[in-house]
C-alpha cells in the first residue's frame, strides 16, 4: 500500500469462512480480514465438531472407549485404536504377542497410507484438481476393502484390544493386500503425475504457508508438517514401538516447510508405508494375536460357553470392565498427522478416570493464525489449511 | 536412519515453467483413463462404481452387518436376556426385557429384545459380549434405510428371522477367536 | 426483404435451437459422463422416464439433462432479502445472451448459391446471389465478436454485486478483472491471423484458410499461427471462466459469484458456461481450424483428393451444393464437438490458478508473447507473403512442443528409485539422486 | 491391649475377637462366604484361610480367635494357593448360570474369582445336577445347583428370625438347603435369606429377572413401611424403583429388613403422577401443564385464603419434618388457620424384631412440629364430620397416604375446592379439582423421626420427572402467588429455621443428621424398643 494523499480510504473486508464451507473439512470457522485478496488477519475457531470424546470416555469401560477412538482421526482409525491400546498396555504392563505387533504395524501403515491419500487428495481437490482427488480416494477405497476384510468395517473398525488385536489376518490376506497396494499405488502415481510437476500446482503450493524448523519445534508440531521443515523426527524411528525397529524405511524430509514440501513428504511417506507393509507381511510370524490375561482380556469363547470360570471372568470384564491398575501413563504413536498420544489416568476401576488425547492436528492448527495465513491470498487458505490436515474428530475431540 | 529429502526429486526448470508439456502429459493420463474406461474391455476397465440396488458388493466374511439372534434347535431364541450385550454396548442401543420361562432349564428369556439401529455403531462388542452365542452380526447385509425412527428399532422376532450367510464361519462362536489354545490345555 | 428475413430466421433456428442449445445441454451430460469415466466412475446413467418391455430406457444417462432441467425449473428461485432484486434477476441472462449473440457472425458452412433454392424469384437471385451460412455477415465481424463477448462478463459482475454477498462480490470482481485482462491478450493473439489472412470478416478468414498453401499443406490458422492459436485458446478458456481459470468460481475458496442463485438462475449461469464453451470452440475453429473446411477432402478451391469426382458437372449443381453444404456443416460441427470435449478434459485434468497468478499469466506472459507473435509473424509474412514459411515454422513449433511433452524429463518417483524389495543396500545417500535427466 | 501381627503390621484387638474381625477393622481384606458379622460362625466355606505362624496348617480366619503375639499372613503365596484351590472347589459343581442368575454383578463368586482365582477350569467331570427352581416360600426361590451350602440362610432363620424354617439336607456334594416337609419359608423376614446368600442360590420372587444388579443406581433412604424407619438402599433405574435392600444401622435395623417393608418398593412406581391433573365438573381428571394447574389451584384457594376457617388443610403422616414445618407455616401464614388435619395409615401387624404397629413413618416428627407450632391436629373422622356438616368448604390435601382415602373422597364430593398434592393417583386425586404432582419419599430430601425418636435422613435418589416437585416447593409456589413469599432457597435453610424456631428440635441438629441418624433427646416410648 502506498500512502499518497490520493489513495482512496478503504476498509478491510471481513468474511467468514466456515463453519460450513467447502474447504473447511471438519467444520472450522475462520474470520478472515481481507485487504483486497490479501489476508490481513485470521481468527480460527475450532470446536464445532466437539463430541466430547474425552468426557464420554469417562462414563464407559476401558474396552468401550475403543469404538469411540475410531471416530477421532476418522481417516486413519486403526492408528487411533492402536495408540489407545498401547497406552493401556503400558499401564497394565503387558507385552503383546509378536504376531499382534506385526498385525498392528500392517494395519497402521495401511491406515497411514489412507490418511495421506485423503489429505493429499483433498489438497489437490481444493486447488481445483478434482481428478487426482478421486484417484487418491479410489486408491484409498481399495485399501479400505482390505481394512474391511481384516476388521469387519471400513472406518469404524474397533480392531485393537488390550493386549492384542481382535482378529487374525484372514487366509490369503498377504496376497490380496499386495494386490490392492499395487492397484492403489498405480492410481496414486497417476494422481502424483497429474499434479506434482504441473506448474499451476507448483505455483499454488511452492513457498506458500512456510514455517521454519524453529517455529515448528517451538509450536510442538509433529508429523509430516514438522518433517516438511527438514526435521527428520518420526516416532517410529525416534522411539520405535511395536516392531518398527525391524522395518527398513526412510523418513522423508522437506527443506522449506511450505505446502509443497508437505505435499511431497506425504507422498513419499505413503510410499515408505507401503514398503513397511510389504516387509511386515513377509516377516510376520505365526502365533497368538492376543495375550491371555484374565484380568484384561475376555476369555476364549469356548471357555465362556463351557466353564463357569470362563463365564465369570467374562461377566466381570463386561460388567465392570477390565480393571486397569491405578496410575497414569502417556502412550504415543506416530499418527497420520503426527504424534498421536493418549494420556490416561486410571483410578484402578473399570472406567477411565481421564482419557486425554494429544491430537497432532490440534497443535498444528495453532500455527494458522499467527504464521501460516497472514500475508497470503485468500485462495491460499485452502491449500494451507488442507496441508495442515485438520481432522475435526481429532482436533475437537 | 534413512532420510529422504523430497525436494531433491523436484526441479523447477524451464520444462515445468513452460506449463504446456506437463499439461499435455496430464491430458494423456486422464485421456488414458477415459479411453480405457469408455472403450476398453473388461480387463482394462477400472470403474469403481457399483450400481447399487441392481449390483451389490459382497461383503467380506468378517463384515459386521445387521445383527441377528440365533435360535435353538426348537426355534426358541438362544438369548436368555442376560443383558451382557446391552451392558457392553457403547451406544446404549440394546433394550431388553427379561421374563421367566416355563422351562426350568432355561428359566429366563427375553420378552422384548430391541436394537435401535439408528443408535447402533456396529462395533461388534455385543457379539463379543454374548455368553450364549445368541447374537451375531454375520448376516452380511448392511442396515436397510428407514422411513421412520420406529422402523429403526428392530425387535426380537425380526432379529430371530434373519439368517447368517452361508460359508461364513461363526464370527466368534464355535471357534476360538484367539487361535491356538485348545480347551482344557 | 422477405427472403432475407426467412433465410436469417432459418439460420437462426438451425444455429441456436438445433445446434447450440442441444449441444450445450449435451455438454452438461458430457461434462459429467466424461469426467466420470476419466475418474473411474460411472457418472449419470440412471434417469429414465419410461420403460420398454419392462426395462427402463436409460440411454446412457442422456435423459439426465432433461431431468435436471425439470428440477431447475421447479425449484424455488430464491433471492436474498438484501439483494438488488432487479439486477439479481437479469444478471444470469446477460452472459447467456451475449454468448449466443457472438455466434451470429460464425460461418457454419459454405455459401449456398441462391439459384439452387426453391421458391425464389429471379430478382431475388440477382439481388442476393448467395446465401451465406452465417446469421449475419459483418465486415468487422471479429471486432464485433470481441466487443460483444467482453460484455458477457457483466453477467458475473452484476451477479456478484447484486447478491449482496461478500463471496459473490469477490467472485464478481475476480471475474471482471480476469475478463478484462484476458480481453487484451485475446485481441492481440488474433492480430497475427488478421495479418496472415488480411480479413476481419469471419467467413473471409475461413475461405482464406480454405486454400492449399505451399508444400501441399493446408493454410489453417493453427499451422500459420501455432503460438497464436495456443495463446488464443488459453485466453479464451480464461474468458469462459473454466478450470484452470475458474478463479471467479473458485468453488473451494469463494464458491463463486453465483453463490446466491438457485433454480433456473443458477441454471442459466451453468448453461451459459456451456454455451460459452460452444461459442469458444466455434470461434477457435473459425479462426484456427478452417471453419467448416477439411483440407484435402473438401474446400472451395481445392478439391484435389477424395471428392474429385464430385463436381457440379458430374452430379448437378443443386446436388453438389447440397452435399457440399451438409458436409461443411458436419465438419464444422465435428470440430466444435472435438474442441468442446477437449475443453472438458482440460477441466478434469488441471488444478486452478490463484487469482494473482491468473493476472500474472495474462499480463506478463500471454501479452508479451502475443506481441512477440505479432512482430515475428508480421516479419515472416512480409518476407514470404505466401505463408509457406509461416506454415513450416508453425509445424516445427507444434512438433517441438509434442517432442518436449513426449520425451521431456520425467520425475523419478522415490518409489521407483528404491524399487521395493531391494532395500538391503539402501542408505542415507538417497538424496544424492539427480532428480531429472535433462 | 493384646495385639497380633497381621502381614507384618501390629494390630490391637479386643480379647475374644477373631482374626477376621481384627483384620476387617484394619481394612485387610480376607475373603469369606459363610461368615457374617451378625451371625454365628460356621467356618464351612474355607475361603478365609490364613496362615498363622506355628500353626501346622492354614487356619480359618473367621473362627480362629486372635491371641496375643499371633503372627498372621494373609497375602503370601501359600494363602493365595489355598484361596485359589478353595475357590476352584466351590466352582466345581457350580452351573454355568451367570446369564440367567439374578446375583450376577453382585455375586461373591464372581468377585472372588477375579480377586483370588483368575484361572481357567480344570474340571472335565460332569457337574452334579440338583433341583433348580424350588420355591421355598412365597418370596424365595432356591436353586440348589448354585448353592455353596454356607448355611448363612439357615443361621439367619435360626438366630435372627428365630423361626427355624430352613435346614441343610443330605451330605457331601448332595447337600442342599430346604424346608422340612410341610414347612414353607413364610417368615416375615424370609427375604433376608436372599440378602445373606452370597451367591445366586436364593433369589427373591419380587425382584427376579426384573433388572440386572449392575444396571441399578443406589441411593440411601429410610423405609416408609412402618414407624421403625429401617435404613434402606433404594435401587432404581430410569426412575423405576426395583427393590429396597437393608442398609446397616446398628441403632435401628442392624442389617435386616422385613418382607413387608421390602414390598413397599412399588409404592413410588404405582400410579405415579408426574404431570398435574385437573378436573372440570364431574369428569375424570385430565393431565395438564404444571403452571396452569398451579394457577388454577391458586385461583381456587384465593377466596378462602386469610379467612381463618373454611379450609381444611391436611397433611399425610408420611411427610418429612421439613414438609410439615413448611405446611404448618403455610396454614398459619396463608390460610390463617389454627387446626390441621393429619391423615395416615391404620395400625397393622407388629412383631418383636422390627415391625411396629404404627405404619406411618414420621408420626413422631410431624406431631412434634405441629405441637411446637401451636397447631391443633384433627383426625380423619373429624374431618369427614366437618366436610359433611359444611363447616369446611375447601380442602387442601397434601399427601395421599391414608387408609381413609375412599371415605374422605366421598365426604369431599360436595366440596367446591379440593387441591391435592401427591405423587400417586389415589381416591383423593379422583375428587380433587387440581392435583399437583409431588415426589415420593425416595426422591425427597428430608428427615423422618422414627418410633424410637431417631431423626433419619432421606436422600433424593433421583430427580423428579416432568413437572413433579417436592411438596414444600409446591406450597411455596402457591404461597408466593397468594402474597406470602417465603425465603427458603434450600432445604438447609428450612432445617436451620426449624432448629431455631421449634423447641423440640433445638438440640436436634437437623442440619447435621449423619447417614445412620441422630437420636433425639425426647422420651422414648417403651413399646418402641427393638429386640434385635
Amino acid at each position: 500500500m502506498t500512502d499518497t494523499a490520493f489513495d482512496l480510504p478503504t476498509r478491510n473486508m471481513e468474511i467468514a469462512l466456515g463453519p460450513s464451507h467447502p474447504a473447511m473439512h471438519g467444520t472450522v470457522r475462520m474470520m478472515v480480514e481481507l485487504d483486497g485478496e490479501t489476508i490481513v488477519k485470521t481468527e480460527t475457531e475450532v470446536g464445532f465438531l466437539h463430541r466430547g470424546f474425552e468426557k464420554e470416555s469417562e462414563s464407559v469401560h476401558w474396552a468401550q472407549v475403543m469404538p469411540y477412538c475410531d471416530r477421532l482421526n476418522y481417516v486413519s482409525p486403526l492408528i487411533n485404536n492402536f495408540a489407545y491400546a498401547m497406552a493401556l498396555e503400558k499401564l497394565c504392563e503387558v507385552e503383546i504377542p509378536e504376531r499382534a505387533k506385526y498385525i498392528r504395524v500392517i494395519a497402521a501403515e495401511i491406515s497411514r497410507i489412507c490418511d495421506h491419500m485423503t489429505c493429499n487428495g483433498a489438497m489437490g481437490m481444493e486447488v481445483g484438481g478434482f481428478t487426482p482427488f478421486l484417484y487418491m480416494v479410489e486408491a484409498r477405497e481399495l485399501l479400505y476393502d482390505i481394512v474391511e476384510e481384516l476388521t469387519g468395517q471400513r472406518i469404524t473398525v474397533n480392531f485393537a484390544r488390550i493386549g492384542g488385536v481382535a482378529h487374525d489376518l484372514p487366509p490369503g490376506f498377504a496376497g490380496r493386500c499386495k494386490e490392492a497396494l499395487n492397484k492403489a499405488f498405480k492410481l496414486f502415481d497417476d494422481a502424483d503425475a497429474l499434479l506434482t510437476r504441473n506448474r499451476i500446482f507448483i505455483d499454488r503450493m511452492n513457498k506458500v504457508g512456510r514455517i521454519t524448523k524453529e517455529q515448528a519445534i517451538a509450536y510442538g508440531i509433529t508429523g509430516p508438517m514438522l518433517r516438511a521443515t527438514g526435521v527428520a523426527y518420526d516416532l517410529r524411528k525416534a522411539a520405535p514401538y511395536d516392531v518398527y525397529d525391524r522395518m527398513e524405511f526412510d523418513v522423508p524430509v522437506g527443506d522449506n516447510g511450505d505446502t509443497y514440501d508437505r505435499w511431497l513428504v506425504r507422498l513419499e511417506e505413503a510410499r515408505q508405508s507401503r514398503r513397511i507393509v510389504e516387509q511386515a507381511l513377509a516377516q510376520i510370524p505365526p502365533g497368538p494375536i492376543c495375550i491371555e490375561d484374565p484380568r484384561f482380556v475376555l476369555p476364549p469363547k469356548d471357555e465362556v460357553y463351557t466353564s463357569i470360570e470362563g463365564l465369570m471372568n467374562h461377566f466381570k470384564l463386561i460388567i465392570e470392565g477390565a480393571r486397569v491398575p491405578a496410575g497414569e501413563v502417556y502412550g504415543y504413536t506416530e499418527g497420520g498427522n503426527g504424534e498421536l498420544g493418549f494420556y490416561i489416568v486410571s483410578d484402578g476401576s473399570g472406567k477411565p478416570y481421564k482419557c486425554r488425547v494429544r491430537s497432532p492436528c490440534f497443535t498444528a492448527m495453532q500455527l494458522l493464525d499467527p504464521i501460516l495465513l497472514p500475508g497470503n491470498m485468500i485462495s491460499d487458505i485452502v491449500p494451507i489449511f488442507g496441508s495442515v490436515n485438520m481432522i475435526g474428530g481429532e482436533c475437537d475431540r | 536412519m534413512g532420510v529422504v529429502r523430497v525436494r531433491d526429486r523436484v526441479e523447477y526448470s524451464l520444462y515445468e515453467r513452460s506449463f504446456v508439456p506437463e499439461i499435455l502429459r496430464g491430458l494423456a493420463i486422464t485421456l488414458g483413463h477415459f479411453f480405457s474406461n469408455a472403450f476398453g474391455n473388461k480387463e482394462t476397465r477400472n470403474l469403481q462404481t457399483v450400481r447399487y440396488p441392481e449390483e451389490q458388493r459382497v461383503y467380506p466374511a468378517r463384515y459386521r452387518g445387521q445383527h441377528r439372534l440365533l435360535q435353538r434347535e426348537d426355534g426358541s431364541s438362544r438369548c436368555v436376556a442376560c443383558y451382557m450385550c446391552s451392558t457392553a454396548c457403547p451406544a446404549y442401543c440394546i433394550h431388553i426385557v427379561a421374563a421367566e420361562s416355563p422351562d426350568n432349564r432355561i428359566e429366563k428369556y427375553p420378552a422384548a429384545f430391541e436394537i435401535d439401529l439408528l443408535r447402533c455403531i456396529y462395533c461388534g462388542l455385543c457379539v463379543e459380549a454374548c455368553p450364549e452365542d445368541a447374537i451375531r452380526m454375520d448376516t452380511g447385509v448392511h442396515t436397510p434405510p428407514f422411513f421412520t425412527r420406529d422402523d429403526a428399532v428392530v425387535g426380537r422376532i425380526d432379529l430371530l428371522s434373519l439368517m447368517g450367510r452361508a460359508g461364513t464361519a461363526p464370527a466368534y462362536g464355535a471357534q476360538n477367536y484367539r487361535e491356538g489354545k485348545p480347551r482344557g490345555a | 426483404m422477405l427472403f432475407l428475413l426467412v433465410t436469417t430466421l432459418l439460420k437462426f433456428v438451425f444455429l441456436v435451437l438445433l445446434f447450440i442449445m442441444p449441444l450445450a445441454t449435451l455438454l452438461t451430460w458430457m461434462e459429467r459422463r466424461q469426467s466420470a469415466l476419466t475418474q473411474d466412475r460411472l457418472g449419470p446413467w440412471r434417469a429414465s422416464f419410461f420403460s420398454i418391455g419392462g426395462k427402463p430406457v436409460r440411454l446412457l444417462g442422456l435423459l439426465h439433462p432433461i431431468a435436471d432441467a425439470i428440477k431447475m425449473l421447479f425449484k424455488e428461485p430464491f433471492t436474498p432479502a438484501s439483494a438488488d432484486k432487479r439486477l439479481h434477476a437479469i444478471a444470469p441472462l446477460v452472459g447467456y445472451v451475449m454468448a449466443l449473440v457472438v455466434m451470429s457472425v460464425i460461418p457454419f458452412g459454405p455459401d449456398i448459391p441462391t439459384s439452387i433454392l426453391p421458391f425464389v424469384s429471379e430478382e431475388t437471385i440477382a439481388k442476393y446471389p448467395v446465401v451465406p451460412l452465417q446469421v449475419v455477415r459483418l465486415d468487422a465481424g471479429i471486432l464485433w465478436m470481441f466487443a460483444l463477448a467482453s460484455l458477457g462478463v457483466y453477467g458475473a459482475a452484476l451477479a456478484g454485486w447484486a447478491s449482496n454477498n461478500r463471496f459473490a462480490l469477490l467472485g464478481g470482481l475476480r471475474a471482471s478483472a480476469q475478463a478484462i485482462s484476458y480481453e487484451v491478450a485475446l485481441g492481440l493473439t488474433v492480430v497475427g491471423i488478421l495479418i496472415a489472412f488480411g480479413a476481419t470478416e469471419p467467413s473471409a478468414i475461413v475461405n482464406a484458410q480454405n486454400q492449399a498453401g505451399g508444400l501441399g499443406l493446408p493454410l489453417w490458422g493453427i499451422l500459420v499461427q501455432p503460438l497464436g492459436a495456443l495463446l488464443f485458446f488459453i485466453a479464451s478458456v480464461a474468458e469462459t471462466k473454466r478450470t484452470p481459470f475458474d478463479v471467479p468460481e473458485g468453488e473451494s475458496e469463494i464458491i463463486g459469484y453465483f453463490v446466491e442463485y438457485s433454480s433456473m438462475g443458477f441454471g442459466m449461469f451453468m448453461l451459459g458456461e456451456f454455451v460459452e464453451i460452444v461459442v469458444l470452440s466455434a470461434v477457435f475453429s473459425t479462426l484456427f481450424l478452417g471453419g467448416w473446411d477439411l483440407p484435402w477432402i473438401m474446400g472451395n478451391d481445392s478439391i484435389w483428393l477424395g471428392f474429385t469426382t464430385l463436381t457440379p458437372d458430374s452430379v448437378g449443381v443443386g446436388t453438389f451444393h447440397l452435399v457440399h453444404m451438409l458436409l461443411g456443416m458436419g465438419i464444422w460441427g465435428a470440430k466444435i464437438f472435438f474442441l468442446c470435449a477437449l475443453q472438458l478434459q482440460i477441466r478434469w485434468t488441471l488444478p486452478r490458478f490463484r487469482y494473482d497468478q491468473v493476472m500474472n499469466l495474462g499480463w506478463k506472459m500471454l501479452l508479451p508473447l502475443a506481441l512477440a507473435n505479432i512482430f515475428v509473424s508480421a516479419a515472416v509474412i512480409w518476407w514470404d507473403p505466401s505463408l509457406t514459411a509461416m506454415t513450416v515454422l508453425g509445424l516445427g513449433f507444434i512438433g517441438l512442443v509434442i517432442l518436449v511433452a513426449v520425451a521431456g524429463p520425467r520425475r523419478r518417483t522415490a518409489h521407483a528409485d528404491h524399487g521395493h524389495g531391494s532395500h538391503a543396500s539402501h542408505s542415507t545417500d538417497s538424496h544424492g539422486h539427480p532428480a531429472t535427466s535433462h | 491391649m493384646p495385639s497380633l501381627t497381621l502381614d507384618g503390621k501390629k494390630v490391637d484387638f479386643q480379647p475374644g475377637e477373631t482374626i477376621i474381625q481384627a483384620a476387617t477393622r484394619e481394612n485387610v481384606e480376607i475373603p469369606y462366604y459363610c461368615w457374617h458379622p451378625r451371625l454365628s460362625v460356621a467356618a464351612n466355606c474355607r475361603m478365609c484361610l490364613v496362615e498363622v505362624e506355628k500353626a501346622p496348617k492354614l487356619m480359618p480366619a473367621c473362627q480362629t480367635a486372635a491371641t496375643d503375639g499371633m503372627v498372621v499372613h494373609t497375602q503370601n503365596e501359600k494363602v493365595k494357593d489355598a484361596q485359589r484351590a478353595v475357590h476352584e472347589f466351590l466352582l466345581v459343581n457350580h452351573p454355568i448360570d451367570c446369564p440367567i442368575c439374578d446375583q450376577a454383578g453382585e455375586c461373591k463368586l464372581q468377585d472372588y474369582y477375579m480377586e483370588y482365582q483368575l484361572a481357567p477350569s480344570r474340571v472335565v467331570e460332569h457337574k452334579v445336577n440338583k433341583p433348580r427352581l424350588e420355591e421355598l416360600g412365597p418370596h424365595v426361590v432356591y436353586n440348589a445347583e448354585r448353592c455353596i451350602v454356607c448355611t448363612r440362610c439357615v443361621r439367619f432363620m435360626d438366630e435372627v428370625a428365630q423361626n427355624p424354617q430352613l435346614g441343610v439336607f443330605n451330605r457331601g456334594d448332595h447337600s442342599e438347603i430346604g424346608c422340612a416337609p410341610g414347612v414353607v419359608l413364610d417368615d416375615a423376614y424370609s427375604l433376608n435369606t436372599v440378602d445373606v446368600c452370597p451367591v445366586g442360590a436364593l433369589t427373591s420372587t419380587i425382584f427376579r429377572f426384573k433388572q440386572r444388579a449392575w444396571n441399578l443406581k443406589r441411593s440411601d433412604s429410610v423405609c416408609g413401611g412402618c414407624a421403625r424407619g429401617c435404613n434402606i438402599h433404594v435401587d432404581q433405574r430410569s426412575g423405576v424403583v426395583y427393590r429396597l435392600l437393608p442398609r446397616d444401622n446398628d441403632a435401628v435395623n442392624k442389617s435386616w429388613l422385613c418382607d413387608e417393608g421390602r414390598l413397599t418398593y412399588n409404592r413410588p412406581n404405582e400410579g405415579k403422577i408426574t404431570e398435574a391433573l385437573i378436573r372440570e365438573g364431574q369428569d375424570a381428571p385430565t393431565t395438564t401443564d404444571g403452571v396452569a394447574a398451579l394457577n388454577k389451584a391458586v385461583e381456587l384457594l384465593k377466596p378462602l385464603a386469610n379467612a381463618g376457617k373454611g379450609v381444611a388443610a391436611t397433611l399425610s403422616l408420611h411427610a418429612t419434618v421439613e414438609e410439615a414445618y413448611v405446611f404448618g407455616r403455610f396454614v398459619k401464614d396463608v390460610l390463617k388457620a389454627d387446626t390441621i388435619g393429619l391423615v395416615g395409615l391404620l395400625p397393622g401387624g407388629q412383631d418383636d424384631l422390627l415391625r411396629v404397629a404404627d405404619k406411618n413413618p414420621n408420626r413422631a416428627g410431624v406431631m412434634a412440629v405441629f405441637a411446637d407450632m401451636g397447631l391443633k391436629p384433627v383426625d380423619e373422622r373429624e374431618l369427614m364430620q366437618r366436610m359433611k356438616s359444611g363447616t369446611v368448604k375447601a380442602w387442601l390435601a397434601v399427601g395421599h397416604e391414608t387408609s381413609f382415602g375412599p371415605e374422605l373422597a366421598l365426604a369431599a364430593k360436595g366440596l367446591e375446592v379440593v387441591v391435592h398434592v401427591a405423587y400417586a393417583r389415589g381416591p383423593i386425586a379422583e375428587v380433587a379439582r387440581v392435583t399437583l404432582p409431588g415426589v415420593s419419599w425416595v426422591q425427597t430430601d428430608g428427615t423422618w423421626v422414627n418410633v424410637q425418636q431417631r431423626a433419619q435422613r432421606l436422600k433424593a435418589g433421583f430427580l423428579p420427572e416432568h413437572d413433579a416437585k417436592p411438596t414444600h416447593a409446591w406450597l411455596m409456589d402457591i404461597a408466593s402467588r397468594l402474597g406470602v413469599a417465603y425465603a427458603w432457597p434450600s432445604m438447609t435453610t428450612i432445617r436451620a429455621e426449624i432448629e431455631s424456631q421449634l423447641p423440640s428440635f433445638r438440640e436436634a441438629k437437623l442440619t447435621q443428621v449423619p447417614p445412620t441418624g441422630t437420636q433425639l433427646p425426647w422420651a422414648v416410648p417403651a413399646e418402641a424398643a427393638s429386640k434385635i
